[in-house]
């Protein structure tokens, strides 16, 4: 500044001691039937109400209910809020609720240290020692020290504050995780009124509970205001965020709503055949829930009969999806080749978790990569999208549905567990900026051949019913452009090389790689699906550092961006970060015959931003 | 649903597309063919809204041969196909042509639960009891004993009576008839055209090839009289010539007894609506040559179909929430405004 | 086939292993985990010689809270699999562990297959009439009606009757029994552990979280008697407090009537070998609340097991053509010498 | 030679007017039920008893027996024989015998140019012109100007010729394959008496059926001696071949003897889980009829149950193996994951055809490759083998078996189509010389855990009925070692890595590449399962005009020799033929990073080895 005299004096903000801070991720763990979700869901709401960016991670058991305090029963929900835009829900966390000693004992581990951990001692009997696997009680054993830890007995106060709401014993210790949010409402400075207007509206007709519930979110609130159990509060601020109104929007979510508005764009009834498995059993349930749609959601006996259900949607007409996670994919696959030899346009959503076989499957992962481009007989060329975020859910949703109806092609939409779960402020877009997309069906049967391809390489579609144009289709090799059974050699090359030149023309929608960070320079990091927040973030942290760092985030793995090969070719090294043993870095390797570096996780949890960036530093550091 | 409104007067002709048919010569398939290729401008429906689906194996390769929309799908898995092609477009006729190893063996479980949604799609059995497009295995329905190249000993798996399936899933329309009867044939299959809901229909087919005269026991015309019972609504349970034989009760089985005069009053009478469905399956369940061989109709109850119900549900949404309405359904939910 | 000879006498905790279970609280996976830990010891087999398979679902994790030989497989694909393990090792006794959805909807097929070929293999069908393990969405056993999250405005899908469809497949021993009647269902449990052959036994379980008290209405102690028919072989077909409930044929069908002395002499007794499956059948379609839900013994007819005819076609062929000598075999056919 | 005076005189070699040739080419082509795998058969046997060389390939129509006379129900047999060592059944044929208008139209298009047409003129009637869709009968048209025709009315003929015999008209007409095949006998002067043992024997109990077939087979013969059909006969002499015990042996006969060969080698009981398929049905045809072995043989209901139940007769302790064609994999592959998680040995045998989805089932192709490595959910490693003659499926098969046993995992054996039903002389090994395969059992209960690894990194194979050694797998993530179900993090990757690392050991055995031709040089051509006859034919070429030509077959695709890479340093280039549109190179060049040239073929048929030679040489050109 010119004038160097100038003072500053700081305006008070009102709060007399609250601490600010950037950013805050916070653990909420107990038991599965301690409602841990709901109480983070709650927080998220409000977090999201104060206008904070925020993201969220639920951590589910395999099990419905394992027994109770056991350290397979515990049930987890982790976000993170913040005063900045933020990506994932958090790498290490700032305070961890435990409502039990197995909580503790799962948790503790992402813990930073000198956190805070907040505990209701009622969880710590012997019993529930013994169930966690602890010799001696942590929280007097000392080996606690590194953090902070606030012991209250929680279960104890939330009965006697909900005494005058007269529910039985059960349902009282049942509210316990009120009391808890309204302990955290406290600690960072929020209003629990939009949590009373919910219980409210939630309970409005079991009048006991609902003020049962009230009075434990009240006094967890109040005890904090009286008690010093916390040395202060702390302040999180809103986030800039572009302004629009916003939701809360889970990735299973979005991909649903997605649908449906692909439906509407392409004026087509949406068709959904599909078979519950863990992770994308949310969607089905989404879909069958907007009926008023006109949505036809059928529950199939399997995946293979959900898969084939939709083939004959689309036959018929219908904007057809599938949805599954990776061991329905097995199932479905030869369908899906039908698909790709009777060039029907469907959408095979599949929310990826931790394989092999039934593998792990409440955890994350992306290691169904090649199975999407390989995993069928036959020279089998299938496009595949993938989603980067829950929001984003939503438009790769739309994006596939669209693909596949103007290319006539089966397309793949690849999700994971993560983003699939997870939930972020969604901006609520408004109909028309939605994409739109352009249906044709066949009508002059004088014109009229089967496989006769447009100029998108698409052959028409004709939809039963319509008079003149009866026709067969089917998995036999057809003959081009009549689509009768043909055995001819060079009619099959033909229709081989067609079939591929059809999916890699998608090009031209897919467009230019997206960079961000620097355009050239020492280190492209090339990432696809749901680790796009934690990458994100860490080519931020090195960018603001000053390296010479891009970002491709490949959204379409067939066909990838034409330009990728010279995008390549503007930096130095390459990494590959993937939650699987080297997936996508293999096919890229196989198409450019280019060395790069692979990092690669296999725990069933995303990347953590920290592991990102030490690593890239790391080859930073080797090809400076 | 279907619609009826007049149209051009359809014939066979109509119905033949202008693909070679390839079976081999003397096959059971080609009278299946005609018969559905005579069944379908019988019934006002415009041909455009045919649509005729198969899995895989020589009797699936029937859409084909049909002048419809038509579907060539994969193994086993027609019925699945149909169900999606028949709920997106309830305003089409939907045929699914199958084999006795397409749905019985590998396509069993769609089969089952076709049948028990009450998809309104018409399904027509093969059963030559023997996988034809692969050169002679043994299938489901191959009596145990058979010889064929998988099962050299011969076969100990026991045999599925289809019928008994059909029943057992809950089918509403259930039937079985026989390549070289074309009239029976073209008769149940305008039943099973005309009835509202799955409709099963077992066609004891010949592979002159693989299994030649598997029926010929019971089904050559000479064999017929005494073997066969037509079954039909309404009328007693006799056969033989001069409807000498008959069915009559015996503790809970049923018996095949000449009939005199002391149990002609006990001849039992066919019903093929009877509510609990005990007589078709006692009559599916006929073990032969010690029983006949019931061809016809055994079963035909109709209840809402599945498109209804789901068409109906989604009436009832629309009643009770409006047309679907996609702005406010990206509203729902949890909304904030950043300013 | 499966030995007998005396080992050390096995009690119900050397089937316990060390695994935590982990089923809800108050699931009914609990009591038919105890029962058939009771059984097992009372069988004379040693306990290396049990083999549990299982699909996926809740009930499911059945193996890991046995301490025998088991394999927690894919989902629908138990039967399959322990198909694979009773052929290449007759000598093991095979349990199948399956649910409603595991093994009527993606393993209905193999259901129907393994039955029908008569696979020594002891299947256990926990009927909660629901999906448990992905939380709550309709199964083929749940009734019209009921509102899942997969199904907001109710189930449209007719359910399977899985004894029906047991016994459509040809299954030598089918039964059925609950898991709040320990007694019961020790004793089902154990006469099909016994049978030689496939046994299929349908048991109406709980799932305290998705769908609890499905099948109160009658399993309620409170409500049993009046509504539940025990069926013992050889006995009457009568239920209520004093027996005064009881079955009686009415033309093809069977009624349930209050007995008085005028239809007395009428009363069917159960018949668990009917030669014709008529009566089990009939008992299978039942429908509640028209009629009283049978529990026990619908069928027990034993036929040779398939490991007892693949290894006799193995005997036959070996008696006929000596054991196989490679040597030979590579020798045989077209052979010529290259000096 | 230093005496420039020498003069040698030619001895006379026994046959008067025969001509000598290194290798015939003859296709016998007629409709499916004019018996002509038959006549092939027979002719190829009679070859082998005369010490040729020869490789054969069947070209059955789709369907079982399409209407007489079209061209879809053509059915043709192909076989080389010759002096000389032969690796592929001929690119274009010397000889085409055509029973009627539709088998000529088909199989024109491979007959050399002055090659002989040999023709029933029976076949070509007014019918049978218009069922091939000949406007004109080119017998007369003179559009086959360029060959030499040979007209008979053969079934005219044959009816006469077996009068005496007795049999109807049509089981008369019927004869008339035997009629050709005794003139092509005459033709390159092969006797007829081992063809007519033949036929006592098999006809043995139909003596007028033997009668006729032997008069017509004497009359063919008889006929060519008197009449002047043929200007001249020919000679194909004995190829010089090792000394030893030889058979006739197609790839499904080979692969059903290599799993029996390795049952009796690992003393286990064989346990086959199949469903048909064409063209895998054979190796299951031909397992049921080994009973006394004692194998089993189950056909399933399905591919799944057929997967499923070798499976489960792999843990209860059988040689388990499961055979199908693509689609067939697709259905199979959940389970085939399930075996990679419960580390259970069973073999996958998939007979390849054309692809995607039902594709040309009774066509050849290579394009199952990348489904093999890569086509189930999560990272799930496999070994992966294929086989590369007819013959070679025998070695394959017991290798793919031992490797399953020896290192507790499923394999993938790929054949095809052509080598599945193309035969080729096999030298019948001693049993001495057979492999050794190594199967311990655990049987100690106080050492026993279910997921220890050895030194191979194999888990224990513990089998049910073995006391003290009760335990339970499954396909939820393991924990290592004791088999219990983890949803532990670090676990899982630990157990990722240790599941490839176990498939990636195999190196050990796999050993170093095996090169034919130059050891370094210009050009390395790099193939894959059924292809090796034709490539390495070409390269033989190539190397006998003198050029740098290598020639690395890979038998292994997962893993891959440990030496590859250094391998290709060796050249200037490298060729990856294959019948698919790039599957290996893709894999190769992701997992070298290194440029290399394609060459694809997707027509249902192997490689002419000309086609492989122009391609070859025009990459020298351009890289001398
Ligand atoms: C997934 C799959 N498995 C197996 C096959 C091979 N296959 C084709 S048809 C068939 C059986 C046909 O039998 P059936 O249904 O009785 O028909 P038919 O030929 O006797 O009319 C089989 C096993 C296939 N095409 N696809
Ligand atoms: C191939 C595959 N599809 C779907 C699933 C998801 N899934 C797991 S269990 C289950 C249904 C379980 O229902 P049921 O068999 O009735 O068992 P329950 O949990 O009620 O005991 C489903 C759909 C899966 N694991 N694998
Ligand atoms: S093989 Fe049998 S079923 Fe197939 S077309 Fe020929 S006769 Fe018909
Ligand atoms: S969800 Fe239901 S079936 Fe599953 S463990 Fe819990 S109570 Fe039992
Ligand atoms: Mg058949
Ligand atoms: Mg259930």
């Amino acid at each position: 500044m010119s004038d160097s005299n100038s003072q500053i004096i700081l305006e008070p903000d009102g709060r007399k001691d609250a601490i600010d801070l950037e950013s805050v991720t916070i653990r909420f763990a107990g038991d599965s039937g301690d409602g841990m979700q709901l109480t983070g869901t709650q927080f998220t709401d409000e977090a999201a109400f104060l206008g904070n960016d925020l993201a969220t991670l639920p951590d589910y058991p395999a099990e419905i209910r394992a027994p109770a305090g056991t350290i397979a029963g515990v049930s987890a929900f982790q976000l993170q809020f913040a005063s900045l835009d933020i990506k994932t829900p958090g790498d290490d966390i700032d305070v961890l609720v435990a409502m039990n000693a197995a909580a503790l004992k799962v948790n503790l581990r992402d813990l930073k240290v000198s956190g805070i951990i907040l505990v209701d001692d009622d969880g710590f009997g012997a019993k529930d020692l013994e169930k966690a696997d602890y010799k001696t009680n942590p929280l007097e054993d000392g080996s606690l020290k590194a953090y902070r830890v606030v012991r209250l007995n929680i279960t104890e106060h939330t009965v006697r504050a909900v005494e005058p709401a007269g529910v039985s014993a059960k349902n009282a210790g049942r509210c316990k995780n009120f009391f808890t949010l309204g302990m955290m409402y406290w600690l960072y400075g929020r209003s629990p009124d939009n949590t009373l207007t919910w219980i409210r509206k939630k309970f409005g007709k079991k009048p006991d509970i609902a003020n049962a519930n009230e009075g434990a979110l009240l006094a967890g609130y109040n005890y904090c205001d009286t008690a010093e159990l916390f040395e202060t509060t702390y302040h999180v601020a809103k986030a800039p965020q572009e302004p629009g109104k916003y939701r809360r929007i889970s990735g299973n979510e979005a991909t649903a709503l997605g649908f449906v508005a692909a439906s509407v764009q392409a004026k087509k009834t949406l068709f959904l055949g599909s078979y519950p498995i863990t992770p994308a059993t949310d969607i089905l349930n989404e879909l069958a829930a907007q009926k008023h749609f006109g949505i036809r959601t059928f529950q199939a006996e399997d995946e293979i009969a959900g898969a084939c259900a939709a083939i004959g949607a689309a036959f018929a007409g219908n904007l057809a999806i599938t949805t599954t996670s990776g061991p329905g994919v097995c199932l479905k696959s030869e369908a899906m080749n039908l698909a790709v030899m009777a060039e029907l346009p469907i959408v095979i959503v599949n929310v990826q978790r931790g394989g092999p076989s039934t593998g792990m499957p409440t955890k994350t992962e992306q290691s169904d990569l090649l199975q999407a481009l390989f995993g069928r007989n036959g020279d089998s060329p299938m496009p595949v999208i993938a989603a980067k975020t829950p929001g984003d859910c939503f438009w790769a949703a739309m994006e596939a549905a669209k693909i596949a109806v103007e290319y006539m092609t089966p397309v793949v939409l690849l999700t994971d567990g993560y983003i699939a779960n997870g939930a972020e402020p969604f901006k609520i877009p408004e109909i028309s900026e939605l994409p739109k997309i352009e249906v044709v069906h066949a009508e002059d049967p004088t014109v009229f051949l089967p496989y006769h391809r447009n100029e998108k390489g698409a052959r028409p579609w004709a939809i039963p019913g319509t008079p003149g144009l009866e026709h067969r289709i089917g998995g036999l090799e057809k003959s081009s452009p009549s689509g009768n059974v043909s055995h001819d050699p060079e009619n099959h090359q033909k229709m081989t090389l067609e079939r591929h030149e059809k999916v890699a023309s998608i090009q031209s929608h897919v467009g230019a790689t997206k960079i961000e960070g620097c355009h050239e320079g020492d280190l492209l990091v090339i990432s696809w699906g749901g680790t796009y927040g934690a990458v994100s973030t860490a080519v931020d942290r090195l960018l603001a550092e000053g390296k010479k760092v891009g970002h491709a985030h490949l959204r379409w793995i067939n066909p990838l961006p034409n330009d990728l090969e010279q995008v390549m070719d503007r930096y130095k090294t390459i990494l590959v970060p993937e939650l699987n043993v080297g997936q996508l870095k293999l096919y890229l390797t196989g198409k450019f015959a280019r060395k790069m570096h692979g990092l690669g996780k296999v725990m069933g949890k995303p990347f953590k931003i920290s592991e990102l960036v030490v690593h890239m530093n790391k080859l930073l550091e080797v090809r400076p | 649903m279907i619609e009826t409104t007049p149209s051009p007067v359809l014939t066979k002709k109509d119905f033949v597309s202008d693909q070679q048919v390839k079976w081999c010569p003397g096959c059971g398939d080609y009278s299946i063919l005609a018969a559905l290729q005579t069944v379908m401008p019988k019934l006002g429906i415009p041909k455009e809204k045919f649509v005729v689906v198969s899995g895989i194996g020589c009797s699936s390769r029937f859409p084909y041969y049909m002048n419809t929309y038509g579907f060539h799908t994969i193994h086993g898995r027609a019925t699945a196909v149909a169900t999606g092609v028949k709920s997106a477009n309830p305003d089409l006729q939907v045929w699914v042509i199958t084999g006795d190893g397409d749905g019985l063996s590998i396509g069993g479980n769609h089969m089952l639960h076709v049948l028990r949604r009450n998809v309104d799609v018409k399904i027509i059995l093969f059963n030559n009891e023997i996988y034809g497009l692969t050169k002679g295995q043994f299938s489901p329905t191959s009596p145990v004993g058979l010889k064929t190249k998988t099962s050299p000993l011969g076969n100990i798996d026991r045999p599925l009576s289809p019928v008994s399936v059909a029943l057992a899933a809950g089918a509403g329309f259930v039937a079985r008839s026989v390549d070289n009867d074309v009239k029976h044939l073209t008769s149940v299959l305008e039943a099973a055209a005309r009835f509202k809901g799955s409709a099963f229909v077992e066609v004891l087919q010949n592979c002159v090839i693989f299994n030649d005269g598997a029926h010929n026991d019971f089904l050559a015309p000479a064999n017929r009289k005494d073997k066969v019972l037509y079954l039909e609504d309404g009328k007693p349970l006799v056969y033989g010539a001069e409807g000498e034989k008959g069915l009559v009760h015996s503790g809970f089985a049923i018996d095949a007894v000449d009939i005199n005069d002391s149990n002609r009053g006990q001849v039992l009478t066919h019903d093929t609506s009877e509510s609990t469905g005990t007589l078709a399956w006692t009559l599916s369940q006929f073990d032969y040559p010690e029983k006949p061989v019931p061809v016809g109709i055994f079963r035909s109850v109709e209840r809402p179909a599945y498109h209804e119900m789901a068409e109906g549900q989604i009436a009832e949404a629309r009643k009770a929430r409006g047309n679907g309405d996609l702005d406010r359904l990206l509203h729902s939910g949890v909304t904030w405004t950043v300013d």
